[in-house]
């Protein structure tokens, strides 16, 4: 091989590598750069009374304690619906179904809802939890509409770690005489547990941040104290910046809440993410089947 | 040599020796109770398809009533949408085009981005680095879209205005970038894992061959990954397409067709969002957002399954595609 | 040359290793068919398989080795569209027979796979998992068995101080000793085994081998290899597969020495294909 | 690929050495009747000179039937097949050690005064000469029938081999000078018979080969088992 | 029995299958350790290969059978935090000379590994990949390389018919040849294997060892296999590893039947661990 | 496990009737050589009995062997040691014929009236039953020097078989009687001489098996090689 043939194929690829890594830095810019520009201008807001105290003066001065509660009350509803019913369609998935026209029809359902627009979801729960199942605008249709959002990510989350369970488990197990359940209950789902775990925290992490689903199903401007019953509506942190940013009347005065907000919002969102993704990288570190 | 004793010292039971001991004992039991489990994970599994088809149902049988007023011609191409006037114009020609507008250029900006991410981290960055930068584009996932409707209407808005002296920064540009940080993520992380699925030997096969690293990239593996990468490309514009927030903030709400990015526009999901707050229960308007969310669900609908079409065709085995 | 007397004359028995006197098999196979939809994976099998004796199954890739193997516990079940024909008796019971229970048959008729693949559990659930399925649940009684198929596995001695860690900790080859002693805890009466050192070095594999021809004191044990010599080393009988046919079946030395087919003399001499 | 594999090659060669080898021990056989019959010193030599060949082939041809062992795991028809050319070797190597004896023999009568050869001692040297080559025969073409046909030519053999003994203690009791003489053809005529043997141990690989059965002495020892 | 005069006599020349001349070794390595991090993998490796002969590397599991022959063809490099100490001279150019360039090493030593691994590309592109990589383009150069690849690897009358199929629709040994061909496409001066066969069914298998044995007529073979029995059958050097140190080295032959070192033997006959 | 593998165990049992194979060889050589010593007829009855156990124990060992082969694919030492297990057999059971052949020479000479046992021929068999002995000794021990000993004594054995064959025929010149005595005394030395020819191939094994080289015929071929 000629010398300046192969150095023309070297240098294509530095030429190559060095824009990947560019478009890297870009994209890192822009989330740092969020990051970083939220950070700076809503640190000043936090203070113990604001994350403790409800909110006056119009939403002028005060805290934001209900919107929290809120989004936390919201997003562990939406856990509670999605978490049984998507692990045991996963379980359906990987453990009942055999190939065959059920099973495709089943994956093209889940594969059509995790694609439907959070909007959409927010119609739907509109018209039916909040219409035809009469629960109003409250916390119950809010976590519902969220929970089916995020069913199909728990579902994949889910099916992905029991089909990271090796089949030899499941051979080893009903070679040894035990029923199909038996070898679900019993080593499947322990071993799959902590990935689906991890798996369905990011996807609920990333409800807790949605605005349009809970919109006309659960969120309200402003509620005195906090919600006494699953069908008060409640206030939710997203919702709370989406209104201080476009329809206060006041919203040149209340810029540093707004960030004082959505840093608490992404506080929480991403330290959510963080954990789970922290837990998943020590897990696959330490697995070795 | 052991001897351990028979079935009985296990079972507890009294069975003969198991020599001769009936193979048919726990019959009844488990199967029985098997098949009982066994259903309910069907219903399960099947619940997806289920509330599938409860949003088409409900979707449809709020936005069908506009249609006893309204053609659906009249609806899908009128240039005019005035919900509210008297007589109102329910034509939402101006929302679609401003949803294509932003998707097009969202996809425009996070096409390369999101793929340039990806082929960095998978095939340049170091063990150590990719370690450490996987998760923060996973981070950027998960960042809230009323986040960056936030920053977008807060921050980059007021800065274009000033920069480029135009009218509003709440324009199809501000919207479109928007939107490309949150298509990104998904874009590059599926990506990511179809350059991922390329197995490691046919990358090492090519190394082995004295092919440079560039050179297997662009000869195995991006053959390999690409209806993974298309797949991602097309959920990452779905995903433009439908999301809500940032649109609802930072597109300016015009709703008129747009002949520059400098121009604001109303999105689908954006007029849902905004205006179903004020629309009174069972009236036309508000049968009229249902119907924009039929639109809506068919346009998103329409892209999953180009995607779903893509990844299953490229992965066919046997059939050599190169 | 001296050539002696034709007449028997008395020969020292010392250098006799006496036969075993005959027994009733422990499975008898006949006229097997069996398909996978429409394929039809083994035709009219006809065997034998002889009590507390190491049967080896060899053949070329395809030939209906694992299938055959996966008959004999049922677990060919797992997988639709299979068909069966003709008898396949365990003890004289015909497993297939509509009232007999595939869980049972199991228990009975252990297995060990290819891979190592001990559950993510420690070793002593490991070896526990079977009889605790079947209900047993005092800790002296299942301290016992434990201790007991870990020492039939020939693993004790490696792993009696560390009980309670995980199983994925062990090599490979204690891995699948392992595995054995978890199959061992049920009891079986037969132990398939399906290539179960193809995943292993040299050294594993010469002690799972040494492992086999004890457990034969035991129980009977079947196993398929792609590895001749390995059939060779530690099976009393083998039986020669092609495209699903039983070709040949007999005493381990006469195979490898003196094949009455012409097929499987070509096979085990490296003449095929 | 083509045709045969690397390790049929290797005993293609194996089989052909042997036949080499054979054909050797073969023609040491029929010089040193030759040189008996014609009482000529110099093909005894000549018989005496060849062996270290056949020796050293005895030699290679072993060592490489013990590294095809070693290293390629015959099983069946090519373990039988090495299995039994190192012993037709040796047999081999043993015929020329009794040609060579005979040659010895002929050197020592050479020097005595001419006189013919006795006429039984002749005909063993024919059948002996027969055996030796037909064994090879049944050898190449893997032919029992003929191997069991050379089994019987020895019974044919140790007779003539017992009545020349007896023709020669007259014939030395009746004439004193005779003595050397006589006694050097009881000893040919041992050779001769010791020439058939290893012909009919040949012939017994044959069969142990084709068949797989060991016919020497009589066979398995099953049939003789009994307490000691 | 008569014992000939030890003065050497006339031999016949039909036995001896002339020797080679003595030649320059391709490969020649000197004092080499290697490093994974802190582990150390590889210590003081001295050892030449011998050109135009199939070397095999033997030893048990982890003993550094892999990482060396990695170190081979640079591949080694592909793993952050690896060290080479010692000197590794091809063709007496110094392997890890600053100068070097991996690709080109890749380009003259090339590699087959334990899994058949084809591109999903129809078999010609397969083979072509490489020839196109170094610039050739005309169509009729490559179908004469395509060919000829096919050809050495004892392929190419399976395949010649079906050139532009998919190399995916290939059984498992066909794989393995295919990527035989491919790494010969390259012309390398010396072919690396690392358990070619260990994914293959006995036919399979022995159909590549054939062709192992063809190819040294053309390149140097190193050869990594678990199987003694195969390190046996297909090369004529067999170096044994223990413990990342080279134990011996020598005539495969001489190994099987009398190796020098205890060790050796006591791990070839199984009397180890 | 415990100790010795499973064909580590049936290698063990090979040698063990090898061993016990080798003493009933051992046996009929001296039991032979006693009943020529003392003309003893029933001795001599008793080694030609005795010899088809070793001929079915041959049958028997190899078979093993053969079979250990075929399944375990033996290297290294094992090889060697079936391989030369394999020969020592046959050579053990050449040892018993010779032994028998030797009892044919007494049951004749027996019948004859009594003499004394040349001095010479007494001599001759307590060398070759010491080599039997010995040969073995050094199987047992894997000692090559032991083994190499025993080649020196066959040298030693040979030169007393010329010395005998000259002393009888003298012997035989001078008085007629004697003739049939002197042809079984002389085939009676032949036997003892081919003992000792059996004893110095099982040493030669010994040295084969220990060390891995073929000393037969003066090693190997390549120290002989050269244009035909
Ligand atoms: N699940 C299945 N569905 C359809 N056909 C199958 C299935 N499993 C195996 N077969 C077919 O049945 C035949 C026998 O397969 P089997 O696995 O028993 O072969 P084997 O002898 O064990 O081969 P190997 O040595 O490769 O393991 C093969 O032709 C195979 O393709
Ligand atoms: N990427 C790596 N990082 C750290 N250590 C490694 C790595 N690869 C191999 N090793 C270690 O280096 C040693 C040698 O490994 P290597 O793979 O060369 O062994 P091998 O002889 O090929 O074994 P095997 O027969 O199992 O393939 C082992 O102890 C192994 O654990
Ligand atoms: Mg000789
Ligand atoms: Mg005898
Ligand atoms: O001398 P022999 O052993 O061949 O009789």
């Amino acid at each position: 091989m000629s010398r300046h043939s192969l150095a023309s194929r070297h240098f294509s690829q530095n030429l190559a590598f060095a824009v990947f890594r560019l478009i890297m830095l870009t994209v890192l810019a822009a989330l740092g750069g969020i990051l970083i520009y939220v950070f700076i201008h809503g640190i000043s807001a936090i203070s113990w009374e604001f994350l403790t105290a409800e909110p006056t003066n119009s939403m002028t001065a005060g805290g934001i304690f209900p919107a929290i509660m809120g989004t936390l009350y919201l997003t562990v509803g939406a856990i509670v619906v999605a978490l049984p019913l998507g692990v045991a369609a996963a379980i359906y998935l990987s453990e009942y179904a055999t190939d065959g026209r059920a099973l495709r029809v089943v994956r093209l359902g889940i594969q059509n809802l995790a694609g439907v627009p959070s909007v959409v979801f927010g119609l739907f729960g509109l018209a039916l939890f909040v219409g035809y199942f009469h629960l109003g605008i409250s916390i119950a249709a809010g976590s519902l509409t969220l929970g089916l959002l995020i069913l199909p990510t728990v579902i994949g989350a889910s099916e992905e770690a029991l089909r990271q369970v090796p089949s030899t488990f499941r051979e080893a197990s009903l070679g040894l005489g035990a029923t199909r359940w038996q070898t679900i209950r019993k080593v499947v789902l322990p071993a799959a547990l902590p990935g689906i775990l991890t798996g369905s925290i990011l996807g609920i992490g990333r409800a807790a941040g949605e605005t349009a689903p809970i919109m006309f199903t659960a969120a309200t401007f402003y509620t005195v104290g906090l919600p006494r019953s699953p069908l008060d509506e409640v206030m939710a942190l997203p919702y709370h910046i989406y209104v201080l940013a476009t329809a206060g009347t006041h919203i040149e005065q209340t810029r540093s809440l707004q960030y004082g907000t959505v840093l608490v919002l992404i506080s929480m969102v991403l330290g959510l993410s963080l954990v789970a993704i922290i837990i998943r990288t020590r897990m696959r570190k330490t697995k070795q089947w | 040599m052991l001897q351990i004793p028979q079935a009985q010292a296990i079972t507890g039971d009294n069975a003969p020796p198991v020599a001769v001991a009936p193979l048919t004992k726990r019959k009844v039991t488990s199967t029985v109770q098997e098949a009982r489990i066994r259903r309910v994970f069907v219903v399960a599994g099947f619940f997806s398809v289920i509330i599938m088809g409860l949003i088409v149902l409900f979707l449809f049988k709020e936005g069908l009533g506009l249609f006893s007023t309204v053609s659906v011609s009249d609806f899908l191409f009128g240039e005019f949408w005035y919900p509210t006037y008297d007589p109102s114009d329910f034509g939402i020609l101006p929302l679609i085009a401003g949803s294509m507008a932003v998707t097009v250029i969202s996809s425009a900006i996070a096409v390369p981005l999101g793929v340039g991410a990806a082929l960095y981290l998978g095939e340049v960055a170091g063990h150590r680095t990719k370690e450490i930068l996987k998760p923060a584009v996973e981070l950027l996932a998960s960042l809230p879209s009323v986040v960056l409707g936030f920053v977008g209407m807060v921050v980059i808005a007021p800065l274009m205005q000033e920069w480029w002296d135009i009218p509003t920064g709440l324009n199809v540009l501000n919207a479109s970038m928007m939107l490309a940080i949150m298509a990104i993520p998904t874009i590059a992380s599926i990506s990511e894992d179809a350059l991922h699925s390329v197995p490691r030997d046919l990358v090492e096969a090519s190394l082995a061959l004295g092919a440079t690293r560039f050179e297997t990239l662009t000869r195995v593996i991006i053959p390999g990954a690409i209806s993974g990468m298309g797949t991602g490309v097309i959920l990452g514009m779905s995903r433009a397409m439908g999301e809500t927030m940032v649109v609802l903030m930072v597109a300016g709400g015009a709703a008129q067709i747009p002949t520059s990015i400098f121009e604001s526009v109303r999105p689908l999901p954006a007029t849902i969002a905004a205006e179903m707050g004020e629309t009174p229960f069972g009236s036309e308007h508000y049968h009229a957002l249902f119907a924009i969310g039929i639109v809506l669900f068919i346009l998103t609908m329409g892209f999953n399954l180009v995607a779903a079409y893509i990844s299953q065709r490229f992965h066919q085995k046997g059939a050599a595609t190169l | 040359m001296v050539k002696a007397s034709a007449a028997a004359q008395e020969m020292e028995q010392s250098l006799d290793h006496p036969g075993v006197q005959p027994e009733r098999p422990i499975i008898e196979v006949k006229g097997l068919n069996f398909y996978y939809g429409d394929f039809k994976a083994l035709t009219d099998i006809n065997m034998t398989i002889k009590r507390s004796k190491v049967t080896a199954l060899i053949g070329p890739s395809g030939c209906g080795k694992s299938t055959f193997l996966r008959l004999l516990n049922r677990m060919n079940e797992l997988i639709a569209g299979t068909r069966v024909e003709g008898e396949l008796l365990f003890e004289g019971i015909n497993l297939y027979d509509p009232h007999v229970d595939p869980v049972d048959v199991r228990r009975r008729v252990g297995m060990v796979f290819q891979k190592p693949n001990p559950f993510p559990k420690t070793i002593y659930n490991n070896v526990a998992y079977g009889p605790r399925l079947h209900g047993l649940k005092e800790a002296k009684n299942l301290d016992s068995i434990v201790e007991r198929s870990l020492k039939s596995a020939a693993l004790w001695d490696e792993v009696k101080d560390i009980l309670h860690q995980s199983a994925l900790g062990l090599s490979g080859g204690q891995q699948q000793r392992l595995c054995i002693a978890r199959a061992i805890a049920m009891s079986p009466e037969v132990l398939l085994m399906d290539e179960p050192t193809s995943a292993l070095d040299p050294i594993a594999t010469s002690r799972i081998e040494e492992l086999v021809k004890e457990l034969k004191q035991s129980y009977t044990v079947i196993i398929v290899t792609h590895n001749m010599q390995q059939a060779a080393r530690v099976s009393d009988e083998t039986a020669f597969f092609y495209m699903g046919r039983l070709v040949e079946m007999g005493a381990t030395e006469g195979i490898f020495t003196k094949p009455q087919k012409e097929q499987t003399e070509h096979y085990i001499t490296g003449r095929f294909g | 690929m083509q045709g045969l594999s690397y390790f049929h090659r290797r005993m293609q060669e194996v089989k052909e050495d042997l036949l080499k080898m054979a054909g050797r021990a073969e023609e040491a056989v029929y010089t040193a009747t030759q040189a008996l019959v014609q009482r000529d010193q110099k093909l005894a030599q000549s018989v005496i000179q060849g062996d270290r060949r056949i020796d050293l082939m005895q030699n290679e041809i072993e060592e490489r039937c013990i590294s095809l062992l070693a290293t390629q795991q015959p099983v069946a028809v090519d373990l039988r097949f090495l299995s039994a050319v190192i012993k037709i070797t040796s047999f081999l190597e043993r015929m020329g050690d009794q040609a060579v004896n005979l040659a010895q023999r002929v050197e020592v009568l050479a020097e005595m005064s001419p006189s013919e050869t006795p006429a039984t001692l002749t005909q063993m040297g024919e059948i002996a000469r027969e055996m030796a080559k037909s064994c090879l025969d049944a050898f190449v073409a893997e032919d029992v029938a003929k191997a069991t046909a050379v089994l019987v030519r020895d019974d044919e053999l140790d007779h003539l081999c017992r009545t020349f003994l007896e023709e020669m203690i007259t014939w030395m009791t009746e004439e004193r000078r005779v003595i050397r003489r006589g006694v050097e053809y009881v000893l040919a005529s041992r050779h001769l018979e010791r020439i058939g043997d290893e012909a009919t141990n040949v012939a017994e690989e044959v069969v142990y080969l084709v068949e797989g059965r060991i016919i020497r002495h009589g066979g398995k020892p099953e049939t003789a088992v009994g307490p000691s």
